[in-house]
């Protein structure tokens, strides 16, 4: 298969990277299942698929930070076993993580230099390395500060340095994992403008994304992945979104979601002026103000670190904070002795949190466990003073599991061995059948697959038209745009203007997640 | 207090700190790469114990010294397939390595000694005397400062001089060389490393091992040094002072040297000083011999600032879950 | 056979218990016969130790220390066949030899010795723990002082206050340092195995010591002054001696049946003037004979001299 | 999918531990020239082999039960609380302050108040370190080091100094009075007409303990209690999310953690010695680490764990009356027990899932 590629050289080339029949297992999990791909030189590549699907997993194999349990490695058309990343980077590859991999405490120099000192002392290596770092960054606008620590410095920036890292070690062949899952779409664009560059070098690159429309902005060629395999290659000229979200699903995907306008009635959140500062000292909210009606989806949109984790926190008792919360018109205690999640939820709050795994179940629990965790203190699951009636628990939760299909509907297994759309059914049956006043709801789909998605999305919609309201966090603009009846755009802490769906559209929700163009609300 | 006490005072702090820096210094190696040691105390009585035997046996001391590291390098290496390679908890492995020190030192003693746990005692070329710097004798009678050198600087065994030399040479290792940013970075944060193209666990390894050196040499010095022969238990809770110090001095080597010079002052004066007479308060000496403890809780309390451990601290080191 | 159980410390702490240790080594050797013998390792085993020989037949059963003293009144009872022996105290029981010594008496000589060798007219005292025990090791040893030198300055410290400090060579090894630099140039330990400690200071330092309990001139060889010797081993021989016919009750063993004493041999013999020997044998004498009498200070827990 | 099943993770794993670190004690019997198989047999005939020896081993048991159950439950809300030993030594206080106090008439009256006073020294002894991890971030492991360092050193003034008796030279509190002492297990037999050791110091405690281990097993699956204290030690984050307050449950664990261990008291002080010594739990607070680390923290499992070290302790006991075999051969063992279970696990737990995962592939 030889492509032809934009710049046109090279049409018959050996693929920069061949990797042939790739499978590698974390114990019982298949995360890649005899994988082949061909990438050709100076291209970018794009890899899509759903969350797990074995992306990060494939890309680590290639840069030797995993060990694959088969399969062959072709770099410029030379079998190259990669046994450690060492061998990757001195193969020409270079990898900027999903996680970046810096050291916090560490400046720009030293964490660029770690791993490619010339010789046992630092000096000398630091001072060459400023001089490098000072021509790439002209060559490819890639500013920033060299003895600044890394800590200081903003997600963007710091991606840069993984950038910087992969080129001064002189890497042909740049991955790039999820690069703009942190960024805001300016920042997104400087990068896409980077990777031109690179491009136009003569690199190959790698991306990784979620995002459709950055495949079909940047891409050559593209690769969908589902279930730990490799499902097609096509030419990014030649398809179309909803053809690669079809690859990626395994069927016809409903972007839309069904739903009859909302009947808003009274207001049952009002927050006004609501701060709140994190251990580091740092102001995450900036003073929100907003609302809820019954009856009512609010949706939330924002790139991922603007302060919406922290609203969501701070309403649902997990954070603290000041300003002022009521519900159904009443005050809702922020700091004293009420206000922790458990007084939240006694004034009818429930709340679905952004990191099911990390907050919104045990995971070594069973799911009846969970299925009252938050809730354990409700007389109805207490046999006495003392004791907790297991054996009530067990029996609701088997009705539970029922009515959200949870699958398998065992409420002893525990909760780590039921897979992610599973996980966020048991926090949802659990948080929505309280019947809560307010529903707080982050990330709703989140590493869930399609079927799953339009279930999730239904109940959510069910419970709206019972009267009740809802509160929606999503970095998915489609998501939002789907299923709010209003929505808040977040950045930097603060509330940058409130739009209704049917008015507006992503590239103006875009714009405000970055931060231009909104009325400070 | 007149001057000659308090010379004597600070001769018997450099003595009793020694100790206390070599093992500090080692857990400073050690849990800047990520690994927490509290296996210090288990590794230094291992030590005194080898660097006993040995020296009573050969008559040799250096042959001792060699012997009392490679035991404590070999609870190292203990300590590092626990906690490295098979990503075991830090911390129980640190009590096992306390524990196994503290058995087999006394089993290994009887069956070798039949003293009840104790070596023989140490004479002679058995033991590190004492070295007097250049022009000791000579200045010994200047006022103040020919005083201070003869007493205080002067007249010490090898190892306290190494254990001194070992603090700039750690300053240096750490923040100017290439083996230095490779420790701290895989202490702070080991993808880092890793993903950057350098062995975690080689690294690791390394920096465990400088930890049992230092151990073995601070183990020596208590039973060829400080005392004259091995008995049981002798490290007597320095391992965890060295430890109390090490947070105490944020994992920095200068401060390390400061902490422990303070350690080992505390130590000083309550050895000299039975019950402190504060004008009609008797400061009992129980309360002396647990100030070191008392001051490291508070310490830890954050109360003297907050002491931010090294951010890999403890965790092990698995690309895989 | 016979059993013998030594004190926290150890059989080869080089003083208290290892004298224990020599007198069953010679009732062994003289008789052909064995014995069972166990090191304590802590506190709480006294009891079990007792018990397990009690009920095994060892008889009798040898104990040196006066911290078995109430274990020991427990125990005894429940073994009226058994005969015991305990060193160092006193326990009031048909089947219970006590034996006691008048440590006081020998640290009075040594005490003498030692203000007549002090160059500076300071010398030094280091206890085990600061129990009754051992001041009265003390208050003997500074009317001894005293009495040959008035003037004189002594220093006294305790290494401990738990049994912990039988047995911290490294602490006595310091305290003997600070009471050099106090001015002290013959320091007497009374302190078991943590004597080693001080022995070893003083030697390094070039003062002279005094040991206690066994000889232990021989430990440093022209740097150990003499040694307060306390016959533990007579106890201990006697006590085998006496097998299961042992004669119970109360032993006390002064300067009178040489139960105490301060050693003289080659090792020390330089140190030792003639004059001192003389002064010394002469104050031993009035002693005996009741001219002297020095205070005990477990009679009144007092002392009266500083 | 789990690796493997749960039987081999909570039965085979650490009997195959607990089989190599005994391995390795046999190597070392024979290093310092002795027979193992001769030193097992001794160890058996004497700890389980009479009355007697069964006496010392469940009384030793018995402090191993107390101190295995409060690192275990400090290890549900993953504390590692290392301070057992002192949690213990203050038990001991509160047991001799009781017992001291009044002129009891009956054990069965002191009794109750004993065991309450154990426990709420040993508790106050856990509260200073867990308060200080709670509010300051102290690290609990360092801490509760500390404060057995710092405890000794107290008990050591207040024996010294303060509790006594006027004459006597050990640092040790009076003997108790009559109506304190406990029955033993030769005296609750003999009701039942069965014949028991009167020279061994197992008493009543141990029934106490045995209902400790039902207690914490009720505590830690059964209660809201427990139910919070085993969300918090698998998950911070999730703990605050469900509105679950860690302070209280840092301190809470830690109360009962300390409690349990100060509890070992009523065996060892109030049961057997009848008086406070010093240093009287020689090193049981340790060894409760590796009883809990055995017991996989499942009170059943601290239970055989703790009659297994009992016979170690007992029969450790005899090998070094009656053979040179110094006692400290057994903190040798205690040491390869905690290496191989705790920090070791991985070693037999890795192979052992890949045999799993091939069988099961194998299945399929
Ligand atoms: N280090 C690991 N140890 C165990 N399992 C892992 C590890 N890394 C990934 N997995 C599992 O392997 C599968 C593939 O994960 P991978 O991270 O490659 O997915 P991905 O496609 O990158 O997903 P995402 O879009 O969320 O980044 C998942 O089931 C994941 O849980
Ligand atoms: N200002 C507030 N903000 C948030 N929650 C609150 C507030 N006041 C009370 N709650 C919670 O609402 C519930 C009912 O409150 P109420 O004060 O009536 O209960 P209570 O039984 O009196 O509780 P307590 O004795 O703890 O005060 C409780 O769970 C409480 O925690
Ligand atoms: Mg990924
Ligand atoms: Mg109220």
């Amino acid at each position: 298969m030889n492509t032809v590629t934009q710049t046109g050289r090279q049409e018959t080339a050996a693929p920069a990277i061949e990797l042939r029949g790739i499978s590698k297992a974390f114990g019982p999990v298949q995360a890649n299942k005899d994988i082949s791909i061909r990438v050709m030189p100076g291209t970018i590549h794009g890899i899509i698929g759903e969350n797990g699907a074995g992306k990060s997993t494939l890309m680590s194999i290639l840069y030797g930070f995993y060990k694959a349990d088969a399969g062959e490695i072709f770099i410029n058309g030379n079998l190259t076993p990669i046994p450690d990343s060492q061998t990757a980077i001195r193969a020409g590859i270079g990898m900027v993580f999903q996680h970046f991999k810096l050291v916090q405490n560490f400046t720009v120099l030293e964490n660029v230099i770690l791993g490619a000192e010339d010789g046992a002392l630092l000096r000398p290596s630091l001072s060459k390395a400023r001089g490098t770092l000072k021509r790439l960054a002209e060559e490819y606008e890639l500013n920033v500060d060299p003895d600044a620590l890394i800590e200081d410095l903003s997600v963007g920036h710091q991606q840069r340095v993984e950038i910087l890292k992969a080129l001064y070690r002189e890497a042909d062949i740049l991955i790039l994992d999820e690069p703009t899952g942190v960024l805001t779409p300016a920042e997104a664009d400087h990068l896409f403008r980077i990777l031109e560059n690179l491009k136009r070098e003569g690199k190959t690159i790698i991306l990784i994304t979620h995002k459709l429309r950055e495949i079909m902005h940047i891409t050559d060629t593209v690769s969908v992945m589902r279930r730990g395999e490799m499902t097609a290659t096509v030419k990014t000229a030649e398809t179309s979104p909803e053809k690669l979200a079809e690859l990626m699903v395994g069927r016809k995907v409903l972007l839309r979601v069904d739903k009859k306008p909302a009947a808003p009635g009274a207001n049952v959140l009002e927050v006004e002026n609501l701060r709140v500062v994190d251990e580091d000292g740092v102001e995450r909210l900036k003073g929100i103000s907003l609302n809820v009606r019954a009856g009512e989806i609010l949706g939330i949109a924002g790139v991922a670190g603007n302060g919406q984790s922290q609203l969501l926190e701070v309403l649902g008792g997990v954070a603290h904070g000041t300003g002022s919360i009521r519900i159904k018109g009443q005050e809702i205690d922020l700091t004293g002795k009420h206000s922790d999640a458990q007084s939240r939820r006694a004034r009818g709050i429930a709340h679905v949190p952004e990191d099911r795994q990390r907050e919104g179940l045990i995971m070594d629990f069973t799911a009846w466990e969970n299925s009252v965790f938050g809730y354990h203190h409700d007389p109805a699951y207490q046999k006495n003073k003392f004791l907790m009636d297991n054996a009530a628990i067990q029996n609701e939760t088997e009705g539970k599991m029922e009515r959200f299909d949870v699958r398998p509907p065992d409420p002893n297994l525990p909760a780590k061995s039921f897979s992610g759309g599973n996980q966020q059914k048991i926090v949802l049956a659990r948080e929505i059948e309280r019947n809560p006043d307010l529903l707080l709801i982050g990330q709703p789909t989140r590493g869930v697959d399609i079927g799953a998605i339009e279930f999730i999305h239904q109940q959510i919609i069910e419970l709206r038209d019972a009267g009740k309201a809802i509160l929606l966090v999503s970095v998915e603009l489609e998501e939002i745009l789907s299923m709010s009846d209003r929505i808040a755009v977040m950045f930097d802490g603060k509330i940058m203007g409130e739009r209704l769906p049917q008015e507006t559209d992503e590239k103006e929700l875009g714009l405000l997640m970055a931060g231009v163009n909104g009325e400070v609300a | 207090m007149d001057f000659a006490t308090v010379l004597q005072v600070f001769d018997s702090t450099v003595r009793l700190a020694t100790p206390l820096l070599l093992a500090c210094l080692a857990g400073l190696y050690s849990e800047r790469a990520g690994i927490f040691d509290i296996g210090l105390e288990g590794k230094m009585l291992a030590a005194a114990f080898f660097s006993g035997a040995v020296a009573a046996v050969t008559g040799s001391v250096w042959l001792g010294l060699l012997a009392g590291i490679a035991a404590s390098m070999a609870l190292s290496g203990i300590h590092g397939l626990a906690s490295i390679t098979f990503r075991g908890n830090q911390l129980i492995s640190g009590v096992a390595i306390n524990f196994l020190a503290a058995g087999l030192t006394v089993v290994i003693a009887q069956d070798w000694f039949q003293q009840g746990g104790r070596t023989p005692s140490l004479v002679g070329g058995a033991r590190f005397s004492p070295i007097e710097l250049p022009f000791a004798e000579a200045v010994k009678d200047v006022p103040i400062i020919g005083q201070t050198y003869y007493q205080l600087i002067s007249g010490h065994t090898a190892l306290v001089y190494i254990a001194f030399a070992m603090v700039p040479l750690t300053w240096w290792l750490l923040f100017r060389t290439r083996f230095g940013l490779r420790l701290r970075a895989v202490g702070e944060n080991p993808a880092a490393v890793d993903t950057a193209g350098v062995s975690v666990i080689g690294i690791r390894y390394a920096a465990v091992a400088i930890c049992g050196l230092l151990c073995g040499i601070a183990g020596a010095y208590l039973a060829t040094a400080l005392q004259a022969g091995f008995v049981k238990d002798m490290t007597a809770g320095r391992g965890y002072i060295a430890l109390a110090a090490l947070i105490f001095a944020k994992w920095r080597p200068w401060y390390a040297l400061s902490s422990t010079l303070l350690f080992g002052f505390l130590q000083a004066i309550a050895l000299r000083y039975q019950n402190i007479d504060l004008g009609g308060f008797v400061v009992p000496v129980q309360f002396m011999d647990a100030l070191p403890y008392i001051l490291t809780v508070v310490i830890l309390a954050g109360f003297v600032g907050k002491a931010i451990p090294p951010r890999a601290g403890g965790e092990p080191y698995a690309k895989e879950r | 056979d016979p059993a013998l159980i030594y004190d926290l410390g150890g059989k080869f702490d080089k003083s208290f218990n290892e004298a224990a240790h020599v007198g069953a080594e010679k009732w062994k050797a003289d008789t052909g016969n064995s014995y069972n013998e166990i090191e304590l390792q802590s506190e709480a085993q006294r009891e079990q130790a007792l018990r397990r020989f009690a009920e095994a037949g060892n008889n009798p059963i040898v104990m040196t220390g006066f911290a078995f003293g109430s274990v020991l009144g427990e125990v005894a009872p429940d073994y009226p066949d058994t005969k015991f022996a305990i060193i160092d105290m006193v326990v009031d029981a048909p089947n219970v030899r006590s034996v006691v010594f008048n440590e006081h008496e020998g640290s009075y000589l040594v005490g003498m010795m030692a203000a007549m060798a002090s160059e500076s007219g300071t010398v030094g005292f280091i206890g085990g723990m600061d129990i009754p025990l051992i001041r009265k090791f003390a208050c003997g040893y500074v009317q001894g002082v005293k009495a040959a030198n008035p003037d004189a300055t002594i220093i006294q410290n305790m290494t401990g206050t738990t049994p912990a400090a039988w047995n911290d060579p490294v602490k006595g090894g310091e305290l003997t340092k600070a009471q050099i630099s106090q001015g002290a140039d013959v320091v007497y330990a009374a302190a078991g195995g943590t004597g080693v400690g001080v022995l070893q200071a003083a030697a390094d330092e070039g003062i002279l010591s005094i040991g206690v309990d066994s000889n232990q001139n021989h430990l440093h060889p022209g740097k150990v002054l003499t040694s307060m010797t306390k016959r533990v081993d007579i106890a201990v021989y006697d006590a085998f001696a006496g097998g299961m016919d042992l004669e119970t009750g109360f032993n006390v063993l002064g300067l009178a049946e040489d139960g105490v004493g301060y050693a003289m041999d080659d090792n020390n013999a330089p140190l030792v003037s003639d004059e001192m020997v003389a002064a010394v044998e002469a104050a031993k004498a009035k002693i005996v004979a009741g001219e002297i009498a020095v205070h005990d200070y477990m009679s009144d827990n007092a002392c009266p001299v500083k | 999918m789990e690796r493997m099943p749960k039987w081999a993770d909570v039965v085979l794993i650490p009997l195959i531990s607990l089989l190599i670190a005994f391995i390795l004690s046999g190597l070392v019997i024979i290093a310092i020239g002795e027979d193992p198989v001769a030193a097992v047999q001794m160890m058996v005939k004497g700890a389980v082999g009479s009355t007697y020896g069964w006496g010392y081993t469940l009384y030793y048991a018995t402090n191993f039960m107390f101190t295995g159950l409060a690192v275990a439950v400090a290890f549900h809300a993953s504390m590692f609380n290392i301070g057992g030993e002192g949690q213990a030594t203050l038990g001991g206080l509160g047991v001799a302050v009781v017992c001291l106090a009044l002129p009891w008439p009956h054990w069965a009256i002191a009794l109750p108040v004993a065991v309450l006073g154990s426990a709420l020294f040993g508790a106050l002894w856990a509260a200073i370190p867990a308060y200080l991890q709670a509010k300051r971030g102290s690290h609990i492991v360092i801490t509760t080091i500390m404060f057995n360092f710092i405890g000794a050193s107290l008990l050591n003034y207040l024996l010294v100094n303060v509790m006594r008796p006027v004459g006597s030279m050990d640092p040790a509190t009076a003997k108790f009075s009559e109506g304190t002492h406990l029955p033993t297990l030769h005296d609750i037999l003999a009701v039942f007409g069965i014949p028991f050791s009167k020279a061994a110091p197992a008493n009543i405690s141990f029934i106490i303990a045995v209902l400790a281990c039902f207690g914490v097993w009720l505590l830690i699956w059964r209660t809201r209690l427990g139910y919070e204290l085993r969300a918090y030690g698998k998950s911070e984050p999730g703990a605050v999310y469900a509105g679950i307050s860690p302070v209280k449950i840092i301190m809470v664990s830690m109360l009962i953690s300390g409690g349990l261990a100060g509890m070992m008291a009523v065996n060892n002080v109030m049961g057997e010695a009848e008086r406070l010594v010093m240093n009287s739990v020689e090193g049981a607070g340790f060894i409760g680490i590796a009883v809990a680390l055995m017991g996989r923290s499942h009170p059943f499992g601290v239970f055989l764990a703790a009659i297994l070290f009992g016979f170690l302790y007992q029969g450790g006991a005899e090998l070094a009356l009656w053979t040179s075999i110094p006692r400290e051969l057994i903190v040798v063992i205690q040491a390869l027990v905690i290496l191989f279970t705790g920090a070791l696990d991985n070693m037999v737990r890795v192979p052992l899932e890949k045999l799993f995962l091939t069988l099961r592939k194998e299945d399929v």
